[in-house]
């Protein structure tokens, strides 16, 4: 009975306490008829040490794999420290700090993971954390709707340079209530969003929101301030959907055109997060201190104790479900606490010269990668504007095909995008981050060259 | 003290340099920050010093007795956590193609089927982020399901008035009406009003079953017979599984449909509020449309190949939840949770719990405290009530709570279910031993003495904890979110 | 300046207070003929980023390979939350515990260390630990020299069945003080102790102890009891040198004989403490209650505080070279204290039961392997005597490139024998622990099958 | 409560069966145990719990400033333990092939250069497992090296009275005898005494260089010629490294072997006493007799092939220390560090450390505190005497230490050296901040402000801990060891 600490004797001694003798009969109120059919072959549990050895081939399989794919997850260094402290057994198996007096540890930590999460954006405040950077632009969505009360509409422009799985999930989760996602058109020679789509017409019932990316899918920077400003002009509140690492650098929401978006979003894995096959990450959601009861998620705040001392705890919680229930801001209660423990250790460790200097070689090696790859017959950089830390490279062969022929050799190409961007032709989604050396770069730019001729 | 008061204007952690600081040449002049960010400017040694202290601020499973109602707080296996966190799992790229990944796609893929054989269901979908999510998917299948049959008209979904708070917010986020249930004095769904209410609208329920106030829900099959006549389908919230695993299937009682915390039931860590992971588990009728990812299977030349299933196999699904597929780190730890168990481990499980949660009751009751329900079994838990403590003696449920954190227990769950006054939700979970439930029996028998002997102790407590009690007025009031604004 | 947290603003106004305009002048009592040689390159350090990118292809380089050797160093199952919980920070990077107030989590640990070894011994009283199993029975040595006031020799029995490496090193480290090494032969057939060797004439000058080791270096039994009683009936104290795993299955020292073995030593690491190329180990050393002053290496006692309360704090250190300096029972000082943390942590979450099974496993696993390898042509086991988890076998061919040619096949055959006990001929010392599986036997046998014929 | 009292009969973790149990056949039944083992039978979660609550109660880097004089206890990086403890390294048998371990290997081989590099020697043999090893390997060369000169007569070991314990008990042990040299009042040995005593018996002489005096032996070329010219050598106890690493070698200053304390200058953890590691680097004419294993290396077809040299590679060594080849997870967590520093960053360390403890000496001196030695330069530590406030205030050295504990900061090293009466011995390292340097000079203020208005409360310090102040005569005197033989 792994994990389970009863020896015989106390166990027949809790039955006499509760006047049963046996354990079945405090199932009795279960209907006979449902008791589970047995299942077909009972099957033991394995010990520790046979679904370690279970576990660790299959990770093995899985293992020595060099990685030139982002789109959403990136694989950046990670300080050891991060997760030796956040897998330490008071993070990782404490429950959500609603007794906030046995969760200062917890909660402290949130309070100042806002702060460096609201800093970072140049926004006023943020919430501890939403489940992925797709669902926090949903999140947002939802929240513009509520909060732009002059609009009264449930319309928002999404342009198509927003990660399509971003917008696949924004309008599952957006759509039974209502709300309708228009999207904007990219200009084809710059991978950002088409200046002709944004004229809107006066028959036009109008818009609750602009989302814009920064940087785009494809890697490209979109004009904020002229879209933040335009968007603002016509009533819309403006949402950006941003790459946390790029804002060490870029532009942060909070500066945008003359008053800065309402509403900053993102994923959050950047932060110190392992790539892990795409979860657990965080979402991350900030915003003007003027929508603060509209935003969904946790928040907390600093307080004073009864002796006056400096504390924390959950705050605005009239909000939540667990309050409010069906007029809650949200459903989520569960969020992504520990990743936003390993972010703020993250965050912490690195400092900002740490995240510029990450930018900056995650940067400079996409740079090098698309240099590099540019100089291979059959492959071209698909967009003429500046990008950051991808960039969308067009190919003259079929891009499936391909990555799988990489795969072989251990390589994550990129992302494929034909099927996402068909009108792009074979076009590939690739990044390297201040990970990949100068070798890497070569023995990828080598391995696409055999291929291609 | 904030890691900010630890910050110098200047210092480095240079071992955590990645690369020179170049100017990114190509980026326009207006795309880059005016002023820098603001993080803290800290040595490794400060970081790894702050946050060690901050963590021992926390009762965790690891430290404390947690018997959080709803919450199913149990150890945490730590070989979860080893093998889960190894290389090969944490450097996969979601977007890297499958046979860059058959270990761990073919252990989300045994999951499935697990999870499938433990609900007496056909399909799972491991996507959803949490049970919420999970609860959204559920919801929002039941929809896709009456809109294929043409059937628009339904909008309400039926909740009991025990559910947490995530059922009424799913339901209306998914675009129905809530319409409330009563649960009557056994705390069983009142059948007489729900026969009253069920009708052409009637979209679906949404149960947990046992129910929020700890007991099992006699009546389900009636409960089921009476949505499926009248075209309703049946949700289960998977929160309350621990009780029942091995033991009675949703999928026998008539739901069409089910969430699973895993972070409950399978054991992965809270983390101070999350990430779980909910998957969802659906019967045939509702199956085709089960959020996407979901892991499939061929074969080709006698080995396995695992693969994702998107919007090409799978058209009829709700569609996607997550960029990519979910908390997969959380999954391989229920996964690794569910394999040490096996069916057997898991029959167990709900054993004890229940033995548990029975005997503390049992105890609690024979010290004088107040049952919610005193002629029922407990399931996993129970729900003691403190009304008449609060009224002879001043000291409310939340008074009792915050002392028991100077006895070295974590406080049940207060308040809630809301229906009953002044409650703790009590979970005490299969992996405590007998002598930390008679510590917590005593615990309550001394705070109730106290509150007789000296009030005020109790009132102002926790007398012990790195805090004493906090004014969550004047959180709110005076908001101070974000140590930069202050 | 990594790990250094100084600013330049710090760093200036530290130098103004202390009244120096550079950092240089707090050196100048160095003379300068003393300056070093500045290094020929001085070399700038790697980030974590770099050493982790080079020290994680040198460890998977050496990654991957299934193990049959032991002979002193075994690979057993660890649970994950051994290790998990001996990294916190708490453990991992506190001093030896001499502000005991400050040290109770280390010291309350070793006393229950202290108390499990003991039990596992059978024996009165444990240390905190020594640095090795080889270095542990050194000491057992010079403490037997010094504890047996009345036989007055400086001699010492040691059968050839013990390690080689341990008596070497137990040479090396008692020859200067005067203690000679008397080597015991072993029987051919059996592989143990040969009694023949035990006559013991009236000139003999005696002896101060005999070692005895559980199970021999051969993985064969000695007959305990018998030599137990035969040394002390000689004089001579009784010194076992045991494996703690098959202690919970095999005799203990404590019960050895009519009185017991006097003092118990061996090698800690098959608790818990991985194989790590030899290395962070620890030894342990058990003795009787009277032999207590004689004992070196720390001792935690519990005891009580100003309050009456029950804490621990180091005790009899007037036994150690802090105190008692050239007079001390040892010269040690840091022991291997976290790996005592490990072995605790392991001894606890393992029970009885588990190191039972443990035993109990790696028992029925070599003879497994030992009776599959025996159906080879060209394989016979060396000795005929029963053997605990390990076993002698001789080949047809030379050991040392066999081992070489398993090697290319990431396998760990064995230990080669030729060197140490050259008269065995191309002898293997195998071992199959409860980790291995049937198939790795298989695999094993297959592959010494396809090199021998 | 100890882990004994949380057993129970019959308790087992099942998750971590390895077997099933089954007889011993072939094993006489004699040589079977009678009784079994008393080992805890608990739960998971209880063990996890107690041992992550009990590692609460301890100080450490991680949790609190730790100024012990001697000890270096600096940052031990977070990233040394992650990489050295991954699979390829932890799953290697000793005995394994070479080819099998080069991983490990190359990195040790680097290691010994390094450290010959830093400390002006020829040779790196890195078995010892602590600096007490370090010491008795060193000594035991000296004493080969005379012993192959056919020079026996040297009987005599010098060691300053300001010396470590270890120095003269591993000199013991190497069957000499121990001459102690007095300190002049400038904290330098006196070379008057050092003169009259060196002769024909002398062997060599134990010194560190700064001395525990926390000063730098400005007279070591001359000691250095003295020891040469009588035939004796000099030995370095290079625990004090951290104040002179890239300053200054000790191969130039004329030893001829040292010991490494890699747990203290190369910053790997003291794990609450150990392990450590005690590698021992000699010039020219020690290098023969450096115990073994060494590792070399072999030129194969353009490739390094690195190997173990035993006796037969180097015949003349004092032999070996331990069963295999020292404590090599240590080894690589300092080679780590080592490479992480580089040699610019090791200049860095013998900087900062040194300011740090001038500017904490200066401090104290300002707030009127007495330093042992005044009118010189501090290196990485230095000497706080109480002897006055013991005097006038009636509280001692150790009082000062014990209500530190209550302020945050771990004490430093008291009542060593033993020639300075009611000293601290105080060593900050280069890793602390200057705000906890002031802290803690804050602190010693309040503490003798609280001894003169307050002492008894000082010297039933420390208040706020898990204990108070321990009685060890009792601990002595009735002696309990063993829970089980209570
Ligand atoms: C009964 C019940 N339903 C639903 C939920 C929501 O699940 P989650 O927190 O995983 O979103 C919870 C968890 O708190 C619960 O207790
Ligand atoms: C000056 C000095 N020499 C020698 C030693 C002994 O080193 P170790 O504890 O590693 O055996 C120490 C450590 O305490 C020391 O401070």
């Amino acid at each position: 009975m792994p994990f389970i600490p009863h020896t015989e004797a106390e166990t027949r001694s809790m039955l006499d306490a509760i006047g049963v003798d046996q354990i079945a009969t405090l199932f009795e109120e279960i209907p006979t008829s449902l008791c589970a059919n047995a299942p077909q072959q009972p099957e033991q549990g394995l010990s520790e040490m046979e679904i370690s050895q279970l576990m660790r081939s299959r990770a093995n399989a899985d293992d020595g794999v060099t990685c030139f794919a982002g789109g959403g997850a990136y694989q950046h260094h990670i300080p050891a420290a991060v997760w030796e402290l956040t897998t330490r057994g008071e993070f990782y198996s404490a429950y959500t700090p609603y007794q906030a007096e046995a969760s200062q540890g917890t909660l402290q930590l949130l309070y100042e993971y806002q702060s460096m999460m609201s800093s970072l954006m140049g926004m006023d405040l943020s919430n501890a954390s939403l489940y992925d950077g797709a669902s926090a632009l949903a999140e947002a969505v939802l929240m513009a709707v509520r909060a732009n009360r002059k609009s009264k509409s449930k319309r928002i422009l999404i342009p198509k340079t927003v990660h399509p799985n971003y917008r696949k999930v924004v309008h599952t989760l957006v759509r039974h209530q209502g709300i309708e996602l228009v999207e904007l058109e990219y200009d084809a020679k710059n991978g950002t969003i088409n200046p002709d789509s944004l004229k809107i017409s006066d028959e036009d019932p109008g818009y609750a929101a602009l989302v814009i990316p920064l940087p785009s899918y494809f890697g490209t920077l979109e004009d904020v301030h002229t879209l933040t400003d335009w968007a603002h002009s016509h009533g819309m509140l403006v949402i950006g959907s941003v790459n946390p690492i790029a804002m060490a650098s870029l532009t942060p929401p909070g500066e945008w055109g003359k008053e800065g978006a309402d509403i900053a979003c993102g994923e959050g894995q950047p932060l110190g997060i392992p790539l892990a096959s795409g979860g657990p990450y965080f979402g991350f959601l900030c915003c003007r201190k003027a929508l603060v009861r509209q935003l969904p998620g946790r928040l907390i705040g600093r307080t004073r104790d009864l002796d006056d001392k400096e504390g924390f705890t959950l705050t605005l919680q009239a909000r939540e479900q667990h309050i409010r229930r069906s007029k809650a801001t949200s459903n989520i209660c569960t969020n992504q606490g520990l990743m936003v423990t390993a972010a703020t250790i993250f965050m912490s460790l690195m400092g900002t010269t740490g995240l510029e200097q990450m930018a900056s070689g995650s940067y400079s090696n996409s740079h090098k990668l698309v240099e590099r790859l540019s100089t291979i017959d059959g492959v071209a950089l698909a967009f003429s504007s500046p990008y950051f830390h991808e960039a969308v490279i067009t190919l003259s062969t079929p891009v499936a095909e391909l990555l799988q022929i990489l795969a072989t050799q251990k390589i994550v190409g990129g992302i494929d995008l034909s099927n996402d961007y068909p009108e792009l032709g074979n076009a590939l989604l690739v990044c390297a981050t201040e990970l990949r050396s100068d070798d890497e770069i070569e023995q990828f730019a080598t391995a696409l060259e055999q291929i291609l001729c | 003290m904030l890691i900010f008061e630890h910050s110098q204007s200047g210092r480095i952690n240079s071992a955590q340099r990645t690369a020179a600081l170049q100017p990114l040449q190509e980026i326009p002049k207006a795309m880059l920050r005016k002023q820098r960010a603001q993080l803290p400017e800290i040595s490794e040694l400060q970081g790894v010093r702050h946050y060690t202290q901050l963590s021992q601020k926390n009762f965790s499973i690891d430290t404390h007795f947690y018997p959080l109602g709803s919450c199913t707080m149990k150890y945490n296996p730590r070989g979860a956590n080893t093998l889960s966190m190894q290389s090969g799992f944490l450097n996969r790229h979601p977007a890297a193609d499958a046979e860059l990944g058959q270990g761990v796609m073919t252990s989300l893929y045994d999951l499935q089927e697990i999870l499938c054989e433990v609900t007496g269901m056909e399909a799972t979908s491991l996507t959803p982020a949490a049970g919420a999510q999970g609860e959204f998917a559920g919801v929002a299948m039941i929809r896709a399901y009456h809109d294929a049959q043409g059937d628009t008209a339904r909008s309400e979904i039926l909740v009991p008035d025990a559910a947490h708070g995530t059922n009424p917010a799913s339901a209306v986020m998914c675009g129905y009406k809530v319409k409330e249930i009563p649960t009557n004095s056994d705390g069983d769904v009142d059948l007489e009003t729900l026969r009253q209410v069920v009708g052409p609208q009637t979209a679906g329920i949404m149960l947990t079953n046992p129910s929020t106030l700890g007991v099992f829900e006699r009546e389900i099959e009636e409960i089921a017979a009476l949505l499926h006549q009248a075209g309703g389908l049946l949700y289960y919230d998977g929160a309350n599984l621990n009780a029942i695993l091995g033991k009675t299937r949703p999928g026998d009682m008539g739901f069409d449909v089910i969430h699973i915390n895993v972070h409950k039931t399978f054991s992965t860590p809270h983390g101070g509020g999350g990430p779980g992971a909910g998957p969802v588990v659906a019967n045939k009728r509702l199956a085709p449309y089960l959020p996407i990812p979901m892991v499939g299977v061929k074969e080709h030349e006698g080995t396995s190949h695992y693969h994702w299933l998107t919007e090409a196999e799978r058209p009829e699904s709700i569609g996607r939840l997550s960029a990519w597929s979910g908390n997969v780190g959380v999954l391989l730890r229920a996964y690794i949770y569910a394999k040490m168990l096996g069916t057997t481990g898991m029959e167990r499980v709900a054993d004890y719990s229940v033995l548990n949660a029975n005997y503390l009751m049992k105890q609690l009751q024979k010290k004088g405290f107040t049952l919610a329900i005193p002629e029922r079994r407990a399931t996993h838990e129970f729900i003691v009530t403190l009304k008449s403590e609060a009224k002879e003696l001043g000291v409310s449920a939340m008074d009792f709570a915050k002392r028991l954190l100077d006895y070295g227990h974590h406080a049940p769950t207060t308040y809630f279910p809301l229906l009953v006054p002044e409650c703790l939700l009590i979970e005490p979970t299969e992996t405590e031993d007998k002598a930390t439930l008679d510590a917590f029996v005593e615990a309550m028998v001394a705070i109730r003495q106290e509150s007789k002997e000296n009030p005020e102790q109790v009132k102002e407590a926790p007398l012990t904890l790195p805090v004493r009690r906090l004014d969550d007025v004047r959180a709110a009031r005076e908001l101070d979110l974000n140590w930069y604004n202050q």
